[in-house]
Order: structure tokens, then sequence, then C-alpha cells
């Protein structure tokens, strides 16, 4: 009796973001017969195969998809633990970036031990988005100044700061990057040199674990759920605001900088003068919305953002525009903000039922 | 000696203004809808959009007045999407502006394929005739008008209008109650549908208007990119503003005049990376908004849906 | 949408008949862009270009992915190995990537621009675009009336001030003073973007107004902005890459000539050599004026006198044959000893 | 007989619940009529059906004879309704003025007129003899001020019938008078009046009518004169209801709790505690009566920590405890009942569990280190469920599915179990049914039993009268007398909290 309302309450979560992402599907293969001049049939052939190959499909680009994920994991879990907090981080972007200049740079150091290493570059990363992240919670929590403008233009500090660490003092001469961090600061390619999945992809994952448990099972967790929830409430209760607020966007900005450390020293082991954002910030307000903020939720929010993303290359190699995903992305997105009309039917449903007594 | 003879101060005015422009019309934007209640994170796309079909109109009809209509019409149809989404859907209003900055950037580059047959950028089209030649025979402002453009006096224009309707009229108190206490206003017979559907609308087409301003004014093609942050940049604006119409305009104005600085900074040979003038006019929001404004209010009910008694 | 229809039936049909004057091959080719892309008019479109050049001659249809991030180069290129014979790098930042991809496939051929990569299967074409902006730094000092030129870059990298340090050479050849505001950079501006046509715009300007009357641009899609406020200013500008003249036809009033980077002929000649079989792995192809692999656009403007177009060219000469040897980076420019030929 | 207002067999429904079944009611030209009912009775969906802000989803309504389909708040206007809602509907960042006229404003061309607005606003204030400054913006204002502006507003649209929810809940006795000699001067220009209210003596004293709604069904229809308090009561509720509370007399020991001197000010940086002088003993209540805002909410929130004091002291166990945290008040022995439930009290969202031990989430054994036991704190929330007699399926749905009784009674039910030695209670039955303030009442009195100091606020005069010991009148932001309960009568206490003098107590004994 249990086990059947608890299945029914996953298949009944589970059933919107799906129709969602089957509608928004069938919405983009117009696109691809416009562009194709192809009939519907013929369209939604052609781009689910390219999607399904580029993403899941093929061994490589599985593999490549999870590479995207891992990213992803961490940049959606900072946004999600900002917005539960009540907080809109938009500078999950910059918290990112700054960390993978600063990851670099310590992981050239040398002469560090291997295991010692890593753990240098993800704990520095870490910190350089707490700090960042730190500055604008601390505006936020002691002059009231708002969170959306600061993060804003931190984004940009960051994007220019860490152009200047890699084109300036920590230039590798001749290039726009930094130089290779040494082999002990790198993650383990567990498949091989070949594939530059990571156990960066565990440690996201962990991070999920560590973020669910500490929203949901520390005090800290519930003051800074009720500080995002009510206020004043939280207020009442003997929870200091200002400090949540700070402590909200620190944890935020570090899991966004653990995020940068393990990108720089899983997948891209030097840090490139940036022409512009790198977008996991921004994605990753994305899968943290399209997963509710829930941490479990970041994880399939990444996949599925990982996944489209991956398949763009596949979509091209069709000819087949690869902002089709994006369009993709654009309208799931917009489903899963409007599941009002989800609530609103059961609602109906409830109050005809009433009626008809 | 000075060839161009323009004192770099005028110069300097100038170019903030100019550079204000986009942000300008895009603050605005914001405001309506956020005054109505309704958060706009979708300012970004709205520009972007409007960019594209400003271009589109103007290489279709070869006029670019007709584009700047088609950028209007443009940006306001896809806040209608924002708005229908966010009053009768009551959908998470950030999360629908997130979803319309993608689309936006998606289908603008769809669109340059399928419609220009081309990528990255469209072909250059009429721009919109600026009488600089006249403007330089009107006396003492004559070399300062010279440097500008139609869509600066626009802006402006706008601004004073925004705030007389804001503050002045009794559509501008009906948006206003909507936004601060949507249900009071319901029982006043006011429409809280209407009036924020309007604002909403409003924003787009306002934003649409931001983005002719960047791609048919000094430029005169759309690429792909070329908004890069200003819809965000205008959404601190008008926060910072704390959200009023002036406050919206210092707020771009004090952006756009540490934008403008930057580009002549680079020339006083300050022994500077060039990363670091790029990171001026953030720095210096940052410092003001910290240092000088500190909290800002937003209207109470912003970012709430309205759920009207029937459900 | 009919009508569409029958327009792109229209053009397979050409296509098709087209196709039937072309030279069988079973090569296949693939190329990934850097973050410009498509339509960057210059440095990725050249390359494309010269593609386009092998697919109206042989039966080839490159495969075209562009990189809007850079940790999509490699995945890109690892893609494209799968399905292709020879495979381009468009970019000096694939460098790393195209290591990856081209050690692990031993069997596929490669080629990389503007960087070079010392493995058996792949070609490195670099080009000495300094050598190239010398010869416009020699126009615009030589055209420039009030001694005041202007370098818009799009972002501070090494490959750009290449472009700086051969532009500040030539004019410092011709000109010493006006090379002086540029050698302090105070007549250099950056717009850290390579796409903020807006950017590009007001930094002209401000070179504009602080008296400069030549802008030689190397910033892609910022230099748009450039030719802008050149046009609004009626002031000179240079183009970059391509030869912008053509490819930018509403600027055309105000560019003075531009530099040619010929990249489409290192595509060109690279997929040419794979087809006939004549592919050279393992070496560096420099493309210098010598080569021809930059040099000056057809195009050039007719306020650029005869005597000026002659000198460029006698400096030419002196590059080719070594009498001048170029600096590519801003330290050597300061200690370039110009050769003043009349 | 001709009606101004006829509803029809109205039936309402939202989702859960039947807010009206098939109710007829009907108001006659010019008397004011009672609209009486328990919380949750569906009053103020009746009332909302007929200004049009909710669809019936049966029945029918006549205006003055006409049938009118009241698809809008508009069309309620034109037909001459005007309604006072029971949370106002006030612009908090506007002027009187601008309220007054929000949707039918003077125009000049395009341009709002807002001097018209002032005008207009005047004008209509003196005809009623309201007196309000136009100008002050409405966050500025009394809540008696609010109402006026509220009954102000349906005046200007030229209502003919006016409905007023639950307008007295705000009010003193004496304002209360002045509001019936309002209405009664209304009636005589030949308006007709709905009044939603469940304070008995009221309806005796103002009404012409009263119609009884019970859980949605109308229950009787009677003249005022023709019935008395306990009748209506009966009707109300559905049985006989004990009025008053219980209680033995106060056996008080020593003072725990004192407020010294306190001064602080308000949000808008006005004065609000002109130096406040107050003594708790353990083992009494000690109420607190006066009109809303005159500095009860800044008292109770500079107590608990939530309101920085500018001087004085606030001492709980020869503690001084001004300036701490909220955090270190809780644990001096501070339990607070707060004003505002959802505001305050609760985090909605949050299971009941989780509101269990809001405050005292960091203590063992609900968390141990900063690592929560949700198997003790589950277990906590059933054990004050039981005891409290708390109706929810379990504890872990959500605060804000259960009613408002309900939610009373789980933040007195965690109040009461941080074993506290003061407990302030802020209007603790605010809202709630009779069944609801009986029980709230009585374990109130048992917690003074034990020993524990009660200080109780309430806006209710009865309220305080009927719980406390000794009764302190708080007005304009000074105690301005205080009480033995035993003498204290309705009069006194209305006199005092309207800022007039006793002669008995200028004799001394105060304190
Ligand atoms: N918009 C709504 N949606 C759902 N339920 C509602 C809504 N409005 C009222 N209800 C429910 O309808 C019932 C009647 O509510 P109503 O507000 O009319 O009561 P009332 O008699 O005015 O009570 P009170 O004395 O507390 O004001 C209650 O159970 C309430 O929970
Ligand atoms: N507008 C509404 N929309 C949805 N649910 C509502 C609405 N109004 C009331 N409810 C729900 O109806 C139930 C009872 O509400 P109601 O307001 O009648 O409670 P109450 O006992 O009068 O308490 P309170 O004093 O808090 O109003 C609660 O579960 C509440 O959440
Ligand atoms: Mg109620
Ligand atoms: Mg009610």
């Amino acid at each position: 009796m249990k086990n059947k309302k608890i299945i029914q309450s996953a298949v009944s979560s589970l059933i919107f973001p799906l129709v969602s992402i089957i509608v928004a599907m069938l919405v983009a293969v117009i696109f691809v017969m416009w562009a194709k001049h192809i009939s519907f049939i013929k369209g939604f052939q052609v781009m689910f195969k390219a999607i399904w190959n580029g993403s899941f499909g093929r061994k490589d680009n599985f593999i490549e998809t999870l590479v995207y994920v891992i990213p992803l994991l961490f940049t959606g879990l900072a946004n999600a633990v900002a917005f539960k907090t009540g907080l809109f981080n938009i500078g999950v972007e910059g918290e990112f970036m700054i960390s993978i200049a600063v990851g670099a740079i310590v992981g050239t150091i040398q002469g560090i031990p291997p295991v010692i290493h890593v753990i240098l570059v993800l704990i520095s990363g870490t910190l350089a988005g707490v700090i960042w992240a730190g500055i604008v919670g601390y505006l936020k929590a002691k002059v009231g100044s708002n969170e959306v403008v600061n993060s804003i233009m931190m984004n940009y500090i960051a994007l220019y700061f860490s152009n200047y660490l890699v084109m300036g003092p920590f230039n590798q001469k001749g290039l726009a990057q930094t130089a290779d961090i040494q082999p002990s600061a790198m993650l383990w390619r567990f498949l091989g040199e070949n594939y530059r999945l990571n156990i960066g992809i565990f440690i996201g994952l962990l991070m999920v674990v560590l973020v669910y448990i500490f929203f949901w099972k520390t005090t800290w967790g519930y003051e800074i759920r009720a500080v995002g929830i009510n206020q004043y409430a939280a207020e009442y209760g003997g929870i200091n605001i200002k400090k949540n607020i700070i402590l909200a966007m620190a944890i935020s900005g570090g899991i966004a900088g653990l995020g940068g450390a393990v990108y720089v020293s899983g997948i891209q082991h030097h840090a490139i003068q940036m022409v512009s954002f790198t977008g996991y910030g921004f994605d990753g307000i994305a899968v943290a919305l399209l997963a509710k903020n829930n941490p479990i939720g970041v994880i399939f929010s990444a996949l599925l953002f990982g996944a489209l993303n991956t398949s763009s290359i596949s979509l091209q190699m069709a000819n087949i525009p690869k902002q089709i995903v994006f369009l993709i992305q654009a309208i799931i997105l917009i489903f899963v903000a409007s599941d009002y009309v989800y609530k609103w039917i059961a609602e109906k449903r409830r109050k005809g039922a009433l009626l008809n007594e | 000696m000075n060839n161009a003879g323009i004192p770099i101060i005028v110069a300097l005015l100038a170019s903030t203004l100019r550079l204000a422009t986009p942000l300008i019309f895009a603050a605005l934007g914001g405001l309506f809808s956020e005054k109505s209640g309704v958060v706009n994170i979708g300012l970004e796309g709205m520009l972007t959009i409007g960019a594209f079909f400003a271009v589109y109109g103007s290489f279709k009809t070869n006029n670019p007045w007709i584009g700047i209509v088609f950028a209007i019409v443009s940006g306001a149809a896809i806040a209608a999407v924002h708005a229908f989404l966010s009053i009768h859907l009551k959908a998470d209003q950030t999360i629908s502006g997130v979803a319309i900055n993608i689309f936006a950037a998606a289908i603008t580059s769809y669109l340059l394929m399928v419609l220009f047959n081309r990528q990255g950028q469209t072909d250059g089209v009429t721009s919109l005739y600026y009488p600089k030649e006249a403007m330089l025979k009107i006396p003492v402002l004559g070399k300062f008008l010279a440097e500008l453009n139609w869509y600066v006096f626009i802006a402006i224009a706008l601004v004073i209008v925004t705030n007389y309707i804001f503050y002045k009229t009794p559509l501008g108190l009906r948006i206003r109650a909507v936004g601060e206490h949507p249900k009071a206003a319901d029982t006043l017979g006011i429409s809280v549908y209407g009036i924020r559907y309007l604002c909403v609308i409003l924003s787009g087409a306002l934003a649409g208007l931001g983005g002719a301003s960047l791609s048919l004014s000094n430029t005169n093609i759309f690429r792909e990119g070329m908004v890069s942050g200003k819809g965000f940049i205008a959404i601190a604006a008008m926060i910072f503003g704390n959200y009023k119409p002036f406050g919206a305009l210092w707020a771009c104005l004090i952006f756009a005049l540490a934008d403008a600085f930057q580009i002549v900074a680079q020339g006083l040979g300050w022994p500077f990376p060039s990363e670091f003038y790029s990171a001026i006019p953030f720095i210096i929001t940052m410092i003001v908004l910290s240092g000088f404004v500190g909290k800002t209010v937003p209207p109470a009910a912003d970012g709430i849906p309205y759920e009207k008694g029937e459900k | 949408g009919q009508k569409q229809q029958q327009q792109s039936q229209q053009q397979e049909q050409q296509q098709q008949q087209e196709q039937a004057k072309k030279i069988e091959t079973s090569v296949k080719i693939g190329l990934a862009t850097d973050e410009g892309g498509k339509g960057d008019k210059s440095f990725n479109d050249a390359a494309i270009a010269g593609l386009d050049k092998i697919a109206s001659e042989y039966t080839v249809e490159p495969v075209i992915l562009e990189s809007k991030q850079n940790d999509q180069y490699e995945p890109n290129l690892k893609n494209l190995a799968t399905a292709n014979d020879l495979i381009f790098a468009v970019g000096f930042k694939m460098k790393d990537a195209l290591k990856k991809v081209a050690t692990a496939n031993p069997d596929k051929k490669f080629a990389i621009i503007d960087e070079t990569v010392n493995l058996p299967n792949v070609e490195s074409i670099c080009f000495k675009e300094e050598e190239g902006s010398f010869l416009m730094g020699v126009i615009a000092a030589k055209t420039s009336q009030t001694g005041k030129i202007g370098f818009v870059g799009g972002i501070d990298t090494p490959l750009i001030q290449k472009f700086e340090a051969g532009f500040i050479a030539g004019v410092k050849s011709v000109n010493p003073e006006a090379a002086k505001e540029l050698q302090n950079r105070k007549n250099v501006k950056y717009a850290n973007s390579f796409s903020d046509i807006n950017k590009g715009y007001e930094l002209a300007k401000s070179l504009y107004n602080s008296g400069c009357d030549v802008i030689y641009h190397a910033a892609g899609g910022v230099g748009l902005g450039v030719f802008n406020a050149a046009k609004d200013m009626k002031k000179w500008a240079i183009g970059v890459d391509s030869d912008q003249a053509v490819t930018v036809p509403k600027a055309k009033d105000v560019i003075l000539c531009s530099m040619l980077k010929r990249v489409d002929v290192g595509t060109y000649s690279a997929s040419k050599d794979m087809i006939e079989n004549k592919f050279k792995g393992g070496s560096t192809l420099v493309l210098g004026l010598k080569e021809d692999g930059v040099g000056i656009a057809p195009t050039v403007n007719p306020a650029v006198q005869q005597s000026t177009i002659d000198l460029a060219n006698k400096y030419k000469e002196a590059i080719i044959n070594g009498t001048i040897v170029v600096p590519s980076t801003l330290d050597d420019v300061k200690k370039f000893k110009p050769v003043e030929i009349k | 007989m001709d009606f101004v207002v006829e509803m029809k067999g109205i039936t309402k429904v939202f989702p859960g619940v039947r807010a009206n079944e098939n109710v007829n009611f009907q108001l006659k030209k010019g008397e004011i009529h009672v609209l009486l009912g328990e919380n949750g009775a569906g009053k103020t969906t009746l009332m909302n059906i007929l200004y049009g802000l909710y669809q019936p989803d049966e029945g029918e309504i006549y205006v003055k004879g006409r049938k009118i389909n009241m698809k809008s708040p508009s069309e309620a206007i034109a037909n001459g309704i005007g309604m006072v809602h029971q949370h106002f509907m006030l612009v908090q960042n506007f002027t009187v003025a601008e309220n007054i006229v929000l949707g039918k404003e003077p125009k000049k061309s395009i341009n709002l007129d807002m001097n018209k607005a002032v005008e207009d606003t005047k004008k209509i204030a003196d005809a009623y003899g309201f007196k309000i400054d136009p100008n002050a913006v409405i966050e500025d204002i009394s809540v008696g001020q609010q109402q006026k502006v509220e009954i102000l507003k349906a005046l200007y649209r030229g209502a003919e019938i006016l409905i007023l929810d639950e307008p007295t809940a705000v009010l003193t006795p004496q304002e209360i008078e002045e509001l019936g000699i309002i209405l009664k001067n209304l009636v005589k220009e030949g308006k007709s009046i709905i009044l939603i209210t469940h304070k008995l003596k009221e309806v005796m004293g103002m009404s012409d009518r009263v119609t009884i709604i019970r859980r949605g069904k109308v229950i009787n229809t009677v003249n005022t004169k023709d019935t008395n308090i306990e009748q209506l009561a009966e009707m109300m509720v559905g049985r006989k209801v004990n009025l008053v509370v219980e209680k033995k007399p106060a056996q008080p020991k020593d003072v725990i709790f004192k407020v010294e001197k306190l001064e602080a000010l308000d949000h808008r940086g006005l004065p609000a505690l002109k130096g406040i002088n107050l003594q708790v003993r353990a083992g009494e209540i000690l109420g607190i009566a006066g009109v809303d805002g005159n500095g009860q909410t800044e008292l109770l929130e500079v107590i608990t920590g939530l309101r920085k004091a500018k001087s004085g002291k606030v001492i709980i166990n020869n503690k001084d405890i001004t300036g701490k945290s909220p955090k270190e008040i809780i644990e001096s022995g501070i339990s607070n009942i707060p004003e505002d439930r959802h505001k305050r009290g609760l985090v909605l969202k949050y299971s009941l569990a989780e509101n269990s031990i809001l405050g005292m989430h960091n203590k063992k054994p609900f968390a141990n280190g900063i690592i929560m036991n949700y198997a003790k704190i589950k277990e906590f929330a059933r054990k004050l469920i039981d005891e409290f007699d708390v109706r929810t399926p379990n504890e872990d749905v959500a605060a804000s599915s259960l009613s408002g009784g309900n939610q009373q009674k789980m933040i007195v039910a965690r109040e009461i179990a941080k074993d506290p030695d003061l407990i302030i209670a802020a209007q603790p039955t605010r809202g709630l049914d009779v069944g609801a303030i009986e029980y709230i009442h009585k374990r109130l009195v048992e917690e003074r039993d034990k020993g524990r100091g009660v200080l109780l606020v309430s806006l209710e005069l009865d309220e305080v009268m009927a719980l406390s010991d000794r009764i302190a009148v708080i007005y304009d932001g000074e105690i301005v007398g205080i009480l033995d309960a035993k003498d204290a009568t309705e009069n006194d206490l209305g006199i005092l909290m309207a800022g007039g003098k006793l002669e008995s107590l200028s004799k001394g004994g105060v304190q």
C-alpha cells in the first residue's frame, strides 16, 4: 500500500518533465523542417537520431556528455543553493571562472606530491569561489546592496581578472593560456587518457549528496532554508539572517569554485584566456531551475543539458542547425515554468468532485 | 593639433550617451514590467530579438524606420509570451525569463541561417540617417549634438515620458498599485491582468527598441553575441536606480560614463593591463552601489503571480 | 514556403549539374572553427573559403563544426576524426586539443592554423601576420595627414600583438614620430572582444577624436564598428584578414586597403595535397610575404597615392629578400631599427 | 418589502471546502444587517461573491430587484456596492488621497489631477466627519485611520450599499462606539450596511437584523431585538458555549522579568516606546491592553531581540538581556507566541515537525553538533500534536496546510515546550474560533499555575480582562496605568486606552 503510493508519486513527478521534453522535441522538429525543407516524420527521424547518437547512443559521445555534465553539476548545485536561500546568484559564472584561473595557477606549482596537489587545487579553487561570492553576500548582508547587481558585476570582473592572470603573471610565453598543470595536479581519468572523463564526476555526485545532507540533515541547512522561505520567522526563531545570507552565498560560491577547480584539474588542465563567459554558470541557472532547486534533481537536469549540448556536434555533422538543441532547452524550461497548469488541472478536478457530491 | 576638433570632454560625454542608450531602453522596459509586479530577467533575450529584427526589417524594406518597427513588434511579441506565462500560467518568472534568453539567442542564430542564409552576422543594411551636418550648424551645442544619434534623444525622451506616466497619470498610479498591492487594485475594479499584460508587452517593445539602437545605429548589422550581457547590465541599472525612471537613467549613465572613460583611459598611457580598463565600469558600479546607494526596494508584489479569487 | 522549396530544388539540380564536372575523390574533409565561428568575415570564414574552393573542384563535402567554447575543441576534433580523413583545426587555441586527438588517431591527417604541432600526421600552417601588417603600417603612415595613427585590437593576445608589432614597425619605418604614440600604446586600444561592434565604434571614435586619421584593426567583428566610425567621421580605416572592401562593401569608401591573410590558401593547398596524396605531415608551412600567405589585398582605395603603393612594394621586396626582419612581438618593436627606403 | 440586495441559492466551492452552500441572503434598504459566524463559516466568501471578487458556482444576485452578473468589482461598484475588506486593501506607500481615488482618478486632460484628488478626499472626509490628512502615507497612519480610508474609498465611489468585513477587530471600545455612530449616520442618509463580525456584543448594539452562517449554510435570519447573546452564540457555534475563562486566583511569587525605562524607535525612526516600565512575577499573567499601534509591537520586538532598544533595560532572572540576539534571549528563558503567526511564528513551507523545533533546532536532542536528528524531532512533534490536540494527518505535512487555529495550537505547544520562565503571548487567539480560544486560554492559565510568568498582549479587551491578573494599559508608547484585573472595568480601560486619565489612578497605586 505504502509502496504503491511512493511509486505513484514518483511517476507523477516524472511524468511532467518527460512530457515537457517530448513536446519540446516535437516543437523543435518544426524548426528542422523549416531549415531543411523536409517532412515532419523525416525531420523527426533525422533530428532524434542525431540527438540520440550525439548524446547517449555512441560510447564516445556518451562519455563526452558525462564530461559536459561535470561542470553543470557544480554550477547547477551552486545556483540551487542560492535560490534555496532566496538569493539569486547570477555570479556562479564568475565564481566558476575565477577558480579555473586560481586552480590552474596552483596546479602549475612544481614538486607537490600527487594526491596532496590535487586536493590543494580543489581547495584553492573552492576558496576563490567562496571569496568571490562572499563579497557579494557580505555586501548584501551588511550594506543591503542587491546581490543580483553585484553578482553581475563580479562576473565581468572575474572575466577580466582571470584573463589578466592568464595573460599577465602566469602566462605561458607565446600562448594565450597558462602552462599546463603538473600531472600531480590532475584528476584521474579513469577511462584512460583518450577520454576526458575523470573522477570529477564522482566529486560532483558526492557534492549532490553533501548538499542534500547539508540542506535536510544539518542545523545549518535548516537555518538557511528557513531564511530562504521566511526571513521573519527565521529571525524570530533565533536564526542570524545576515550570517546565513553570507554563508549561503559563500557555499554557493564554494561549490561553483570547486566546479571550476575540478574543471581545470580534470578536463582542461590549464586556464585559457576567455573571449567571453564559459556559459557554465548561466547554464547552471537553467539546470537548477529545471531541477526546481532540488539537489538530486540537479543530476537529471545536468544530464539533460549536458546531453543536449553535446548533441549539438552531431546535429552539425548531420547538417541540422545546432541552435535546435538550445531551442529545445528553452521550450523545456518554459514548460517547467508553467507547471501551474498542471496544478490547476488537478485542483479543477478536486473542485469538480466536491461540486458533484 | 586636433583635427577632429572636438574637445575630449565633449567626446567623452557623447560617447557616454551613445553607450548608455541601449541600456536605457532596456532598463525602462524592465521598469515597466517590474513596476507592475512581473520580474523580467529576459531583457537580454528581448534586446537580442529586437537587434535582429531591426536589421531584418531594414534589410527587407530598405527602410530603417520599418526596421525599428520590426524591432518593437518582435520585442513585444516575445514579451507577450513572457506575459502569458507569468500572468496567466503563473509561471515562475525567473524560469520564464531565463528560457526567453536561451530562446532568443537560439532563434536569432537560427533565423540568421534561414532568413539571411548566413552565419554569425547579417549583411549590412541601411542605417538610420542622422543629420550630422545640420546639427553642426547649431550654435554652442552643435559639435556635441553631431556626435549623437536619434536613439539617444528617443531614449532620454522616453525616460521623461515614463517618469511622467508613472507619477503623473492615472495609468501610472494604477501600474504602481498593481505592482504594490494587486488585490487592492483588483477590488477597485482595476484589471490586474490587463495592466500587467500592457506593462510586460511595453517592456518587450522598449527592449526591442533598445535592440534596434544596438544594431541600427553606429553599426548596421546584427552579429551574434552583440548584446553580450547588456540586458543584465540594464537589470542591474534598474535595480541600482531603485526602480525609478530617473534613477535607472543615472545608473545607465554612470555605467556608460565609466565605460567611455575606460576607452579614453586606454590612451592615457597608464601602466595597467588592458583587462583592467575593461573591468573599470563594473568595479565603479559596485563601489557606487554599495558605497552610496545601499539597499534598494522593489515593488512589494514584484515576482508574485496574482491569483484572482477564482482558481 | 512553396517558392522556397522550388528554389531549393532548383539549387539542388544546379548542384547536381555542377557535381558532374567535379573530379571524383573519396577523401573526406572536416574543419573545426574557433569561437569566432562561421560568419566572422575574417579568419574562420577564410579557412572555410579554402574548403569551398576545394568543394567546387572535387567531390568533397566538407563538414564544419563550430566551437562556441574552448572546451569543445577536443570533442569537435574527435568527432570529425571519426568520419573524415583530413581535419583542420582553425586557431592557435586548438593546439592542445589537436595534439591529443592527432595522437589518438595516427591514421588520420590533421592540419592546424596559426600554431605548430610536431606530429607526423599534422601539418602546421602559420602566417607571418607581422609582415603583412608592416606594409599596412607603411601605407597608413604615408597616407595620414595628422601624423597620428591608431590600432584597434580584439583581445590582447600574442597573436594580435603580431599584427600590432608589424604595423608599428611599418609606421616607424616611414614616420618614427607617429610610431611613438603607438609604441607607448596611447593610440592602441583593445576591445577585449571580437564581436562587440559598438565597442569597436566607440574605440575608433575615441582614437579619431584624439586626432588619428588612420586606424588599422585586427579585431574580427569589432572592426566593423571601426569602419562605421570611420564613415561617420570621414576618416580612414584598414581592414584585416580578407579584402574587406569587398566583404564589407558598405565601408569600401573608408577602407584604405586590407591586410590579406590567406588562410584559404592554407586550407586549400593542404586539402589539395591530401587529395593528390601529397600531404606532408610533420611539417610546418610558414606563409609570409614571400609565399603570398600575407599581403596587400587587391582593392586599394584611390586615396592611396601610387607612390605609396610603390613604396610599400619596395618594402615588400626588402622583407622578402631579408633586408628587413619584421618584429613579431612588442618587445622586438622597441628594438626595431627602421630601415629607410625611398 | 423591497430588498436592495438579494442573494439566492449561492454555492461556492473551493478545492477541498464548500465555503457557501445554497445561501440565501437579503438586505433591506436602510438597515444594518450583521452576518454572524465562526471563523471559516463562509462570511467573507459570501461577501466577496457579492462584490464580484469570486464567482459563485451556483446562485443569483439581485441588486434593487435587477439580476446582476457580478463579473468583477467594477460591476459591484457600478451597482453602488462598496466593501471594506477584512484585510485592508491599501497600497502601503501611496498617500491617503491616492488610495482613495485609485481606479476612479480625477483627470486634467490626460494627467492625474492630484490637487483635485486631495480636495475631493478632504471634501468627502469632512462630509462624514472624518479627520484625516489626504497627503499622509498609509504606512505612517494608524490602523484606525486606515479603516477610515477604506470607508472613504467606498463612499468616494458613491456606494449605497456598504459591506464592512470585521471592521471592529482593530478598534478600541470607544472607537467601536464611534463607528457605530458613523454607521447610523450613513443609514440615515439612506445607505444600507452589511456588517461582518463575530463579536456578539456589537451585534446586539449595532444591528437591525442578523443572519447567522455556520459551515457555509445559513442557520437563521433574526431581528436583533428579538434575540440575545446566548441565543446568537448557540446558533453560531451549534452548541452551548462557555463564554468565561475559568481560573483560580493567582499566586504570584518573585518578580522574574523587568523592563526598565525602555525607549525604542519604530520602523520609520519615530519614537515608539517612551520609557516603558513593567514587571512580571512568576505565577501571574500580566495583560497589556491598548489600541493597535501604540507600541505593543515594538515593545515585544525589543524584548525578543528583534529590534534595538534606544535606551533602557530588559531583565530576566536578574540577567540583563537588552540588545542580545534572539537566540540568546530564547536561551535565557523567554518564549514567544508571536502576534503574526504567518509572518513570524511558522515557516509555512516547513513540515510541522520542522516547525515544532524552530528556536530549539540546534539543541540536543534535536541536533547533535550540526547534524539534526529527525527521528527525535518527529517523535517530539508527535508528542506536541497529541498533547495539544493539533488536528493534522501527521507531523510531515506542511504547516501551511493547517487551519489557522491548528497552526496557532502548534505554536503555543512549541513555545510552552521550551520550558520558559516567561511566556509572551501576543494576540494568541486572533482570528480563532471559540473552541480553539477556549483551549489556548486554558493552557495559558495552566502555565501560570505552574509558576511561569505570562505577558499577554491583546487588542481584544475581553481577552485581556478574562485572562489577566493585572492589566497594564499602553498608550502612545507609555504605560499609562496598571490595574488589578479584579478592579478593572471596560469603561476605565477604554478611557486609558484612548489616552484619558482616571481619577482613581492619579491617587497612586500604580505598579
Ligand atoms: N480563495 C480560497 N481558496 C480556497 N479556500 C478558501 C478561499 N477563500 C476561503 N476559503 C475557505 O473557505 C472557507 C470560508 O472562508 P471565509 O473566509 O469565507 O470564512 P469567514 O467566515 O470569513 O471566516 P473568518 O471569520 O476567519 O474571516 C474557509 O474554510 C476557507 O479556508
Ligand atoms: N486564498 C486562499 N488560497 C488557498 N488556500 C486558502 C486561501 N485562504 C485560505 N486558504 C486555506 O484554507 C484553510 C483555512 O484558512 P482560513 O483563512 O479560513 O483559516 P483561519 O482558520 O481563518 O485562519 P487565519 O486566521 O490564519 O485566517 C487553510 O488551509 C488556508 O491555507
Ligand atoms: Mg480567516
Ligand atoms: Mg472572513
